[in-house]
């Protein structure tokens, strides 16, 4: 388990990024008959990319997440991750999927943050003294060294998270699935976290599948960004300012753009010079200087 | 009611050796034919009914002697085999927290085991007469004729047992004489007994019904029992028809439907 | 009966029995359970009360937790006591003995963090049932803790009215439906989660070596000594039931002396 | 969302509005020996305000929220909700609370969403019609009624919330006590929400709690804002502007402020001339214009 995940035999097909998830029109049914039909765009994910699914609520981000991992099973409609079916084939590539879901309180299993860190590696029977090496490499990248001996029980709704983050970690998984990541995170540890998962992305080519209601993030957090409609139609795709230029489509689809996309539409709408969206700060406070000296130039 | 709370003890060796022995008789054949099955991912929602009908038997609701089981809702839940696993963790777990007793154990098992597959039997004989609307009902009924016929069960296995010397000899001990405090080395110099009977040899003819009347047990499981049946079968209706509208293969087809989240692939997985 | 506050106490703690071996305290537990089952003379039962409540004090249990988890099977035994024994001595017995048990269990657990006490369980149970066991303490607790939420949401949202009985009772009884629901998801998915990170059917721990084989020895001396004693009384009872006050003044000592022990800490914490 | 979140009123001392909650200089130890220390300024909330209670994760939100709805007693320190002390006179003072915890799954007690909402007025006996009346209004104020006969456990995650929430309004209760309402909403039902929020405080005069990590929402949902700092105490309190002005305490206290402040105060930095922060679009907008047309008037 100590060779990086990287060299793992996968069936590249293309000599760019390979691809991790692909998902093409999914149909399924619950008992009660609530249908989530995820149809429209394919949902394709390659190595090494952020991926972000953006949808209002109800519109199947979980259900999705839920077919990639194997605990749904699609009746109708493709999945394949990592070259299987999860709902086949789940134990094969159970050690290179790295997961948090939604409601982290049932998702922490040991009497300690510590312990709980251990899990995995200890059920992949890592020697111990790996085990104690990665478990503080874990929850040093998530800041919580801290509550380390800790029980997770006692922990703030955050800290849960934090600490259900390191787990997922810690296996060093080539493909992280986050259903809701920054729920409940403080502004500080949303940053930390989208750092964290940006320095996973380039640095060991960890390829990350997220579902997310904070739009604002998701033009720092993600290369590429998936938009549900209500009902599961997969309206969307592209990188994030690609998809927010979309204002249209995304307000059928119930979604704000972030507030910077915003400020911009509407300054637009205020003065026909203004500048072209940014969704960073830094590139926004550019922008908006080189309206004002444009202006001043020309005024 | 049904649940046996006899401590350890109080019935014969050979009656609870028998009990030991038709449970774990009962455990293996329900493993056999439960991991015949897709039983691994079962295992959360044995899990799920076992530390309810755990919870359940430790809260009353009437002050005294009723407690719900929640065995015939587990019953039909799981279906039978996983059933007597579960009532198998039950008694396990109970007796660990000296709820029941650990001689008893098989005994316990074998009771509530009947108790739920009982249920379950019966709930799918009368849904066949049944609406599927009317499940919660079927279910209330079928609770209610269950306990009937699991309390007699009880009061058989306590009649059999409590009777007779077997349980004077067994049980020995039980003397207020126990609580005679004697001097070791200058005998009879002073005695007494905290309840003011303490001699604990002048009525031997009078100690096999002081162990465990069999009468007043009956007459108390018969009186309260009825009272108890209906309530629970009252929850049992409830919870069954709540979970029969919300999650239907739950209750008609008695365990994990297709789509229901679970790891596929662990029926070979683990060892 | 919050799981955090078990788990708490189990892992945190650092008390003499916290560093005996769990195969050590397993063993203890059974042997003490041999002697409460064996014993049906009130004294000798009293005395391994005496002694289990002991080996609590100088593990500075925390106390309030510990007697309401082993108080709990108390009021079962007192309905069996009220409708079976015939007399109060058998009455009392019948409690005691639920009591004596449940302290038993509550004291491994509570000094014992669990995947040490399932880990040795599931090596002898087969396999459907070491899997389900574990699941079924998993459950319970989340199940106990959710109970007490769902409790605090009806309170918070107005209160299962005395005065109105009929509709508090239907209003628990769908709780309840709706708690068996959630639990099931919830259990499922904690299970799922389980596996997704490598759980087979089997916890791998290692079990911890006992950090002084001495003290194992003793607990386990000990409760083989509280099961001869129980056995003996149990054997010769006509002979011995008069002298049963003298094992229960050597507990009493022993727990005296146990909380003497740790009096000046006692005094820091509480 | 139409009023100008600056223009309301603040804690004016005198003649104007009621103190609905008051707690000073709490103290708070859980079992585990953690202590909460929520003590620095008192917690004042008036009636009619909306007040944001922000801190970074595992500062004591949650803790504080408890002590106001009983559930929690203190050791130290005063805790006052509608006059009395909730730890023991709860029963008293509790139809006039409507409270939305962290955790919504376990707040949801019923078989269908109606029958959900319509527990507190069935269990305060109101007649069957008006239960009805109201769960109707209730859920068409969320923007729910398609959920109606749903089966609360198997909605999504931002359903639930808002079906705890509905279950929170149907009473019309004077206080509002929410645990991070905001969690799991998409941004279209936040914005939803906050209008609510804001139209309940205008015309119901309901005063709202609520903590949150959604600063950027703040400005629109609250009139007045609490920030505590790791380890729990209260160092900051103001009206929203005035309290993201104070970008030092906030970064102590781990919190960032919102995309706009941060905008205005990194447009600062660049443009000595820049205007002073607007924390909603339409301000920021007039505010840019207006430091356009300046500096083109100057230049
Ligand atoms: N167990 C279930 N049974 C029945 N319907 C369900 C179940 N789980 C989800 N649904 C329904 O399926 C649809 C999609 O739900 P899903 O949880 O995937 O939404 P989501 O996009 O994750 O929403 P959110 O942002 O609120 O988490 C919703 O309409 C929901 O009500
Ligand atoms: N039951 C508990 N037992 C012990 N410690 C606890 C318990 N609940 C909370 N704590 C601790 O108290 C502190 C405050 O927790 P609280 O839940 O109030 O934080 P919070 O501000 O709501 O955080 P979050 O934003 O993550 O929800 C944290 O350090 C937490 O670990
Ligand atoms: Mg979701
Ligand atoms: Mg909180």
């Amino acid at each position: 388990m100590s060779t990086d995940p990287m060299d793992a035999p996968t069936d590249a097909p293309a000599p760019v990024a390979e691809t991790v998830v692909h998902v093409s029109c999914l149909r399924h049914s619950y008992e009660d008959g609530t249908t989530v039909h995820l149809c429209g765009l394919d949902f394709v994910v390659r190595r090494g990319q952020r991926v972000a699914v953006l949808g209002p609520n109800g519109s199947g981000k979980t259900t999705l997440i839920y077919h990639l991992l194997g605990l749904l099973r699609s009746r109708e409609g493709e999945v394949r991750v990592l070259g299987v079916d999860p709902a086949r084939a789940w134990p094969e590539i159970r050690a290179r999927i790295g997961v948090v879901l939604q409601n982290v309180d049932e998702q922490l299993l040991a009497p300690t943050v510590a312990d709980d860190v251990a899990f995995s590696p200890r059920q992949y029977g890592m020697p111990e003294s790996e085990v104690l090496a990665r478990v503080d490499a874990a929850l040093d990248l998530l800041g919580i060294a801290h509550l380390k001996e800790r029980v997770p029980h006692n922990l703030s709704g955050g800290e849960k998270r934090k600490v259900a983050l390191a787990g997922a970690l810690v296996m060093e998984p080539e493909l992280l699935v986050l259903d809701e990541p920054f729920e409940g995170l403080d502004p500080a540890s949303r940053d930390g976290l989208a750092a964290l998962l940006e320095r996973l992305a380039t640095e060991r080519g960890t390829t990350v599948v997220m579902s997310t209601h904070d739009i604002d993030s998701v033009p720092e957090l993600a290369d590429y960004a998936y938009v549900l409609a209500p009902g599961g139609a997969i309206v969307l795709s592209g990188t994030p300012a690609e998809v927010f230029e979309k204002a249209d489509t995304l307000a059928e689809g119930n979604i704000k753009p972030p507030i910077l996309a915003e400020l911009f539409t509407a300054l637009g709408r205020a003065d026909a010079g203004a500048p072209r969206p940014a969704l960073s700060i830094d590139r926004a406070v550019e922008a908006l200087l080189a309206w004002k000296r444009r202006s001043t130039g020309t005024g | 009611m049904s649940h046996i709370h006899i401590p350890d003890g109080v019935l014969p060796f050979w009656l609870w050796a028998a009990g030991w022995a038709i449970a774990l008789v009962m455990v293996g054949v329900a493993g056999r034919v439960a991991g015949r099955s897709e039983a691994r991912r079962k295992v959360p929602l044995v899990g799920v009914v076992a530390a309810l009908m755990i919870v359940s038997m430790s809260s009353e609701i009437v002050p005294i002697a009723y407690h719900v089981n929640l065995s015939v809702i587990g019953g039909i839940l799981l279906g039978p085999a996983l059933a007597v696993i579960a009532a198998f963790i039950v008694e396990a777990v109970l007796a660990m927290l000296g709820h029941g007793g650990v001689t008893v154990l098989g005994l316990n098992t074998m009771v509530i085991g009947a108790e739920m597959v009982l249920g379950w039997a019966l709930f799918h004989a009368i849904l066949k007469v049944i609406k599927p609307t009317r499940a919660g009902i079927g279910a209330g009924i079928a609770t209610f004729l269950t306990l009937a016929v699991t309390t007699t069960l009880v009061v058989g296995i306590v009649w059999i047992g409590g009777g007779g010397e077997a349980a004077e000899r067994e049980t020995g001990a039980l003397d207020p004489s126990t609580l005679r405090f004697e001097n070791p080395f200058e005998e009879g110099l002073f005695e007494f007994g905290l309840f003011g009977d303490g001699h604990g040899d002048e009525d031997e003819d009078a100690e096999g019904e002081r162990y465990l009347s069999v009468g007043r047990f009956a007459l108390v499981v018969y009186t309260l029992g009825p009272v108890g049946w209906l309530l629970e079968a009252l929850v049992t209706a409830g919870i069954i028809g709540y979970v029969a509208r919300v999650r239907p293969r739950m209750v008609f087809e008695g365990a994990l439907a297709e789509e229901m989240a679970r790891i596929p692939g662990d029926e070979t997985g683990g060892h | 009966m919050h799981i955090g506050r078990i788990d708490e106490s189990a892992t945190l703690g650092d008390s003499w029995l916290h560093q005996v071996s769990p195969i050590s305290k397993l063993l203890a537990f059974a042997l003490v359970l041999a002697a409460v089952v064996l014993s049906w003379n009130v004294l000798v039962i009293a005395s391994i009360t005496l002694v289990l409540t002991a080996v609590a004090v100088s593990a500075r249990l925390k106390g309030r937790l510990a007697f309401s988890l082993s108080a709990y099977p108390a009021l079962f035994a007192l309905i069996f006591a009220f409708s079976a024994a015939t007399s109060v001595l058998g009455g009392a017995v019948i409690v005691l003995k639920a009591v004596t048990a449940a302290l038993g269990a509550v004291i491994v657990i509570l000094t014992t963090p669990y995947p040490y006490v399932f880990a040795p369980l599931q090596r002898v149970v087969p396999g459907i049932v070491g899997d389900a066991l574990l699941m079924t303490y998993r459950s319970l607790f989340l199940l106990i803790e959710k109970f007490g939420n769902l409790l605090t949401a009806a309170r918070l949202r107005a209160g299962l009215h005395a005065g109105h009985p009929v509709r508090s009772a239907r209003a628990t009884t769908r709780a309840l439906g709706g708690l068996l629901l959630y639990s099931f998801d919830l259990s499922q998915r904690s299970y799922d989660i389980m596996r997704m990170r490598g759980y087979e059917g089997r916890l791998r721990v290692t079990l911890p070596r006992s950090a002084a084989p001495l003290i194992d020895a003793a607990l386990v001396g000990g409760a083989l000594l509280l099961a001869a004693t129980s056995l003996l009384w149990r054997v010769g009872w006509r002979d011995l039931n008069p002298y049963s006050w003298i094992v229960l003044a050597v507990a009493a000592l022993g727990l005296a002396a146990a909380a003497a022990s740790t009096w000046p800490a006692r005094g820091r914490t509480s």
